[in-house]
């Protein structure tokens, strides 16, 4: 169980192995890695191409809300461990940005529990990214997406 | 009382963190921001739309009812797009 | 897009990072890792004492199954890529036996297909495990709440 | 025509793979089934609860209805449990 906000990259294959290691009840793990991408928006067709984007965050706050997602994921499904790290600063296309993972001893639990803490870290955690582009920089607003994709773990 | 602004609304304010002595009534957020909206154009800008501006109280999310009081941390911030 | 059937190890943060390598547009990958528990069962307080397994497969029908549970998520979900590997011969509790992923330029389409891949290659791979207890050797049977995974992904 | 048994069906008819000629009305999976249960006791104890036997050709899941020819390659096994 743990939260971590850097400006560093971070290794997931390191972080995959921490989980499972010695551990001979946990019988699956789910993890989920983002990615910065190059354009801007939800099609690559006619989005602004994105040379780099950064990442600002309410450094206490970030870490209380991210600790109390987790929480709440521990609460819900019978999971062995979890873990966020999220980055901040500058980050290049093809950068990780944020990890998520859940080990359980069935593969149910991991899964629905990853996919809860990168929903709910989407929507509550403090970050906010300004994409550089070519014709500037852009604050990049929610999506409803987003907001729908969270409502589906509403207790 | 610790005001802090993130993302836009730092840009619009052109202020971080501002420690502030609002008038004795702003005991909700909600008279706070109007007191804030007073402070400069930049403050009054980035406040007009409250439908896209979110509050923390001491890094809880907060509404525009929730209390306030003297020494509290104050967060001003678009809605989050992290992850 | 690829399907590994084999007896070593394999390393989770390696094949992650060949994932996003170069690749600008993905904004998310998804990853499933399967490890061998030590109890034989759903449940650690009734179920026999695991010291190892053997998986045993159909070399040849194994790589066509899993080729073809590949193709059908990349039928389903606009995707980037997908990784099945799959180990068999003995293994100890706390081994990796499987490992999926998908990644996509978002991460419904990395989620839902990860969880694919895993439910289709349970009830469709050609693979059977024999457990080592110290009762003796058991075949593991096929579980109903697996079927019933399976059967959320029919067409 | 090569038959080839899996897990638990290769401990009961104690063989992995095997070359036979079956009687030339065997033409279904079915059909080839009646036949190999009469080949050993352990044959006949693998077969004896079909509906925890899958069967396949050529390397593809195939039903008791399914036809099989000479040169086919026709395996039985149990469910399947990896993952």
């Amino acid at each position: 169980m743990a939260v971590r906000v850097q400006r560093e990259d971070f290794d997931p294959g390191a972080e995959l192995d921490r989980f499972s290691a010695g551990k001979t009840s946990v019988g699956g793990v789910c993890l989920f890695v983002g990615l910065v991408r190059d354009y801007a928006g939800h099609d690559p067709a006619s989005g602004a191409e994105v040379r780099a984007m950064t990442l600002e965050h309410y450094p206490g706050m970030t870490e209380r809300q991210l600790e109390s997602i987790e929480a709440e994921a521990r609460r819900r499904w019978p999971l062995e461990d979890t873990l966020i790290i999220h980055r901040h600063g500058r980050l290049e296309p093809g950068e990780r940005i944020v990890l998520v993972a859940a080990s359980s001893a069935h593969r149910d639990a991991a899964f629905e529990a990853c996919r809860f803490l990168i929903d709910w870290l989407k929507t509550k955690a403090p970050f906010w990214k300004v994409e550089h582009t070519p014709e500037g920089d852009a604050w990049v607003e929610a999506k409803d997406s987003d907001d729908e994709a969270a409502k589906r773990w509403q207790p | 009382m610790k005001v802090l602004y993130f993302a836009w609304l730092k840009a619009k304010t052109g202020i971080g963190e501002e420690d502030i002595v609002p008038p004795a009534d702003a005991r909700t957020v909600g008279a706070l921001v109007d007191y804030l909206k007073t402070r400069s154009p930049g403050h009054a800008s980035a406040f007009e739309t409250l439908s896209v501006v979110r509050v923390a109280v001491n890094q809880d999310y907060a509404g525009l009812d929730t209390p306030v009081k003297p020494g509290d941390e104050i967060a001003f911030f678009p809605p989050v797009t992290g992850g």
